[in-house]
């Protein structure tokens, strides 16, 4: 179903998961260009810790924890397509988009409560970055949903079983952004 | 799965009538959503070029206002300040982002790459129709940033906040947000453009093809994806940020409530800087390709060209600041990026002396599309040394912003999405259409182009070098700069522009003529090596009824005790 | 399609995640001692170890070519350039020549006034 | 080169006129070197009858020579450019000689004001001249300017002095400036700033120490009558 081109493997990476590095490579610089603008502010802008504290750090914990756990069940999702069972593989991978649907709602429950408490976007330099850093992250998120529901529907019919592992690598990266977002936006205060 | 795929894996099994049962598929199938990696490469191509008329005609009207200001240009009117200020910002932006990117990059990298390599088509050929539909949506917004009310945006394709963060400062709400959003759908389809050329040039080489039998026109384009999206990260984001300051009010680059607007100048110009070598370096890939085929000569040093085309990107990382020498930035880190700025004319020299190399000892035909290459080496050198007075801290003082940049920006960009671009265009037309373009006039072109491009931005050093500062639309109220002899340079320099658009209409007229009426072009036509030339002219849905495996480098002409001057790549020892 | 030679190395999932969850547990405890250099480790420290342990065991980049670890490097050292180039100018609040007015330690949300001069929507004069 | 078209009226035009002519021999010796060398290849290996092309790989000794001294070359070239470009570079930008008066440069679309300190030398006192689109400056006397900008980013360019900074909103910049020359100059904003950019000019005077004296003192009694308008 698709040219010679893309079964071709001259590097010794299967296509699809040479495609999801480079993916992380434009991605590490989107995140990292952003993040890197936050740091140098934050360091900057030492009254910034004060609407830091403003943060609730035990959602963003638990939110660390649920993309942890989903991150989990995404490996074995990539284990059992390994395996060449499809169908324990989608189980696994709609579970991670569970995972990926508890997170957005704790984050939407947390920033319902800062809006009504007045810390919106336009509240100052630290929330432009809180919102615009989580809320690039939270697309990230959506993206990863949508994809591995795409993934899951064909593994259930195991057909192309690699992506499972392909569409894990980027949750793994969103993972990480988080593991990095939680202590810059949470934890510095 | 559209029917394109379908039978395209057929014609693999390759019974001749596969590729028949593909003709058959209508007309807007075939055109508007084919996967096929020749037909999204010449989408991408046509769509630049008309988006280059465009571009020429904002340039025609800003010139003719500064030659004769105040006076009704014909076809225009009369330009207010606001207009001049969105010529300027679109033609730059145009230019850059829906010329010379989608031409030189997405055009011969979709269309050559897998020709090159002995491919049948890129890996992903629904990624890369993807790309090209938000590419056209990008070409669709820009558009209707220009028909919104209060106009286009005018901050220069640079937009700087301030000025393009605060509608209060640029007085186009729309216009300004409207022309972020379209940059930024571009960047999002070169970013899934880039994949594809980097995974399929990476993986997808044809048997026997290790990383130096590459041409090199496939190691630019694949460098310079690379660049593009290792540099296009912090302007997404810093795109994301202006967005959010124009339309929510934020205050990433606002300097009243805590933010800083030279972090956007910084953004902007970390992706700014290694832009200019990602339009190089596929410009230079094609000069290579050109030159050797019409020298009959092997590429001199071919691993020192790409090992100088690593280098230059590179170092084009760490040069961007020299954009913001007198911006403001702290004058300790100015000196840091003096030195680095400098030190990139070592690859670059290093890569124009090999250049120039190639051609001793070769047996050299002045054929158009050799011509157009040769022009480039010449005009791009007076671009690569005026860049020295800029880069130098010392003498950017006084040139930053004066019409010395645009005379030596334009001396880069101009060869390489101009010449360049017909370079390749002059070369690669048999294997494209079939047919050969004619010779004479493309001849006739050469010339009208060439010597134009001399007589418009020659006398922009000289203004530039009398302090001229750029984006105004009107000298009169800078009473050093409204004299009778400056005055004289600007006609002279919007009159070449005139001559140089109108010699134009003869290539279109050549190329669309010869399209359909030219003679019909054998397979390889100027005696080539690499792979593309191997396949029918223009090649079916696939490319080869059998892919081919390649035996030897890209360049090997005049090898001595063969009959023949050229060895093509997938000819068996 | 994937062509796994690495397949019979699974490493212990189910290990690497508890420790993951037993060092979130030290990063959300470590800033609560209340001591800067504490917070910064427990914070910063173990979010690189986590991000290295997930990249590591559940990426599987330890299995992975080396190339593709330098391509990633790149991009990383990429933006610790842009940190290095970009900080001296934005994230101090002078320099050789330049310092930076009172706008860039703005006040708390409660204390602006809406519409205050720069910002959009203000009326012009 | 510069010095044709604006007469150098600082201190430091001198400086940077030269280091425009140095760097115009550095770099002209290449471009006339590899144009000629490009030329003279493209006429002496022209396509004839029965000469074919030389294989050549580009790792001989004796070729590639041709290649790596002239690269060796411009490697000396570029330590002396950058020399030159960084020393011109900290006398503009970064030394700052004691000043024998201070003015304020305010910049807002579209215009410049200037506030001179007046015949008591200081800022911010009664006797300050402020001005619109116009610069007085003494010949001969150390100036320090402090650059600022109410709205957008604009640029301070004066040709004759071959001095350019542009004015960052939300920031404050501390230059310095001799005039050596006497005459009237033009004053550019050479950063884009909205509809009226091709406006924003402004005229800068430097006049002798008498000249000087005689404006100051037009401009003081001025401040005096709005001083005693503002007492009543």
């Amino acid at each position: 179903m698709r040219p010679i081109a893309t079964t071709r493997s001259a590097m010794g990476i299967p296509t699809g998961r040479l495609a999801v590095w480079w993916v992380l490579v434009s991605e590490i610089v989107i995140f990292g260009g952003l993040l890197a603008s936050y740091v140098m502010n934050r360091i900057a802008h030492a009254e910034w810790g004060a609407q830091a504290a403003h943060t609730n750090t035990w959602a963003g914990a638990f939110n660390t924890l649920v993309l942890l756990t989903s991150s989990l069940s995404a490996v074995f999702a990539h284990q059992a397509a390994e395996g060449g069972d499809g169908r324990r593989a989608a189980r696994f991978l709609r579970l991670t988009v569970l995972g990926g649907g508890i997170f957005l709602v704790v984050k939407s429950i947390e920033w319902t409560h800062e809006i009504r408490e007045g810390f919106v976007i336009q509240s100052g330099g630290f929330w432009s970055y809180y919102y615009t850093a989580a809320g690039l992250h939270a697309f990230h998120v959506i993206a990863g949903m949508c994809v591995m529901l795409w993934v899951a529907a064909s593994a259930e019919r195991n057909q192309d079983l690699h992506r499972v592992e392909n569409v894990g690598i980027y949750w793994h990266f969103v993972d990480v952004v988080w593991i990095f977002l939680f202590p810059l936006l949470y934890i510095a205060k | 799965m559209t029917g394109s795929e379908m039978s395209h894996t057929t014609a693999h099994a390759h019974p001749e009538g596969a590729h028949d049962a593909h003709h058959e598929q209508g007309w807007f199938l075939k055109y508007f959503w084919s996967t096929d990696h020749k037909i999204i490469g010449l989408q991408y191509m046509l769509t630049g070029m008309l988006m280059a008329l465009v571009g020429a005609f904002m340039a025609y009207v800003f010139r003719m206002q500064l030659a004769f200001p105040g006076q009704s240009v014909p076809g225009f009117g009369v330009v207010t300040p606001g207009q001049y200020n969105m010529l300027v910002t679109n033609h730059g932006s145009i230019m850059i982002f829906w010329v010379a990117m989608p031409v030189l990059i997405a055009g011969f990298g979709n269309y050559l790459i897998p020709l090159m390599i002995g491919a049948d088509d890129m890996v992903f050929p629904r990624l890369n129709r993807l790309s090209y539909q938000l590419f056209f949506l990008s070409v669709l917004v820009l558009a209707t940033s220009l028909a919104v009310q209060n106009g286009g945006f005018g901050g220069a394709w640079t937009a700087y906040p301030p000025l393009s963060a605060n509608k209060a400062y640029n007085l186009t709400p729309l216009g300004s947000s409207l022309w972020l959003v379209a940059v930024a759908l571009e960047f999002v389809a070169f970013l899934l453009g880039g994949i594809n050329f980097i995974v399929t040039s990476m993986n997808s080489r044809a048997p026997g093809m290790k990383a130096f039998d590459v041409p090199i026109l496939v190691w630019t384009i694949v460098i310079a994806s690379v660049m593009f999206m290792a540099s296009v990260g912090p302007l997404i984001a810093g795109a994301v940020m202006l967005l959010f300051d124009q339309t929510l009010g934020t205050s990433f680059f606002n300097p009243t409530r805590g933010g800083d607007p030279i972090l956007w100048q910084h953004l902007f110009w970390f992706f700014g800087h290694p832009e200019v070598y990602v339009v190089l370096l596929p410009a230079m890939g094609i000069v290579a390709e050109v030159m050797t085929v019409f020298a009959r000569k092997k590429l001199f040093a071919y691993k020192t060209v790409i090992y100088t085309i690593i280098g230059t990107a590179m170092l084009s990382f760490f040069v961007w600041a020299h954009h913001q020498f007198v911006a403001g930035i702290d004058p300790r880190m100015a000196n840091i990026f003096t030195v680095t700025t400098v030190l990139i004319s070592i690859p670059i020299a290093e890569m124009c002396f090999v250049y120039i190399a190639t051609l001793y000892g070769g047996s050299i035909t002045l054929s158009t599309p050799m011509l157009w290459a040769l022009g480039f080496m010449a005009e791009f050198l007076v671009g690569g040394v005026t860049g020295i007075y800029l880069g130098a801290s010392g003498t950017d003082i006084f040139f930053h912003d004066t019409y010395f940049v645009i005379a030596h920006f334009h001396y880069t960009f101009f060869p390489i999405a101009i010449i360049a671009t017909m370079s390749g265009v002059t070369f690669w037309f048999p294997k494209m259409f079939g047919r050969t373009m004619n010779e004479f006039w493309g001849k006739v072109h050469f010339w009208g182009t060439i010597i134009p491009f001399n007589g418009i931005f020659i006398p922009l050093f000289v203004l530039g070098a009398a302090g001229e500062h750029r984006r105004i639309f009107d000298y009169h109220n800078f009473p050093h700069l409204d004299t009778p002899g400056l005055g004289m340079l600007r006609m002279i320099a919007t009159l070449s522009l005139v001559v140089m658009l109108a010699f134009q209409f003869v290539f279109i007229v050549n190329f669309l003529v010869s399209m359909f009426r030219g003679p019909r072009a054998p397979r390889n036509p100027w005696r080539s090596n690499t792979l593309e030339w191997t396949a029918d002219s223009p090649p079916p849905h696939g490319n080869w009824p059998v892919l081919p495996d390649c035996h030897r480098g890209p360049y090997e002409y005049s090898v001595p005790g063969r009959e023949q001057d050229f060895w093509p790549q997938d000819e068996k020892a | 399609m994937s062509a796994h030679a690495e397949s019979h190395r699974h490493p212990d999932y189910l290990k690497v995640y508890f420790t993951l969850v037993g060092l979130l547990v030290v990063s959300v405890v470590g800033p609560m001692v209340g001591i800067r250099v504490v917070t910064l480790i427990a914070a910063f420290g173990v979010a690189l170890v986590k991000a290295y342990m997930v990249a590591k065991n559940f990426m599987h980049l330890n299995v992975e070519k080396r190339w593709i670890h330098w391509a990633l490097a790149l991009a990383l050292v990429f933006m610790v350039l842009l940190y290095a180039g970009v900080s001296p100018d934005v994230g101090r609040d002078s320099g050789q020549r330049w310092t930076k007015g009172a706008g860039w330690h703005q006040l708390p949300p409660s204390h602006e006034k809406a519409g205050a001069e720069g910002t959009p929507g203000a009326p012009r004069h | 080169m510069l010095e044709h078209f604006n007469s150098a009226a600082s201190s430091f035009a001198g400086d940077i006129d030269q280091l425009t002519w140095v760097i115009t021999f550095l770099v002209g010796f290449w471009f006339i070197a590899a144009e000629v060398m490009f030329f003279w290849l493209i006429w002496r290996f022209r396509a004839r009858d029965g000469v074919k092309g030389q294989y050549v790989t580009g790792k001989e000794k004796h070729l590639k020579r041709w290649i790596n001294i002239p690269h060796g070359i411009v490697l000396v070239f570029d330590v002396v450019l950058v020399v030159a470009a960084v020393r011109v570079w900290v006398l503009v930008k970064q030394t700052l000689p004691p000043a024998d008066r201070t003015v304020r440069i305010m910049s807002q679309q579209w215009a410049w004001t200037f506030t001179d300190p007046g015949p008591d030398g200081q800022l911010d006192t009664a006797d300050d001249i402020r001005t619109t689109d116009e610069l007085h400056m003494e010949v001969n006397k150390t100036y320090h300017f402090t650059l600022e900008s109410r709205d957008v980013v604009h640029s301070f360019f004066v040709p004759a002095f071959r001095l350019k900074q542009d004015a960052m909103p939300g920031r404050t910049y501390t230059g310095w400036v001799r005039p050596t020359r006497t005459g009237t100059y033009d004053i550019e904003c050479t950063q884009i700033c909205g509809v009226g950019h091709g406006v924003m000019g402004a005229r800068l005077y430097v006049e002798t120490a008498a000249q000087h004296a005689a404006w100051m003192k037009e401009h003081a009694s001025e401040n005096a009558v709005a001083a005693a308008d503002a007492a009543k």
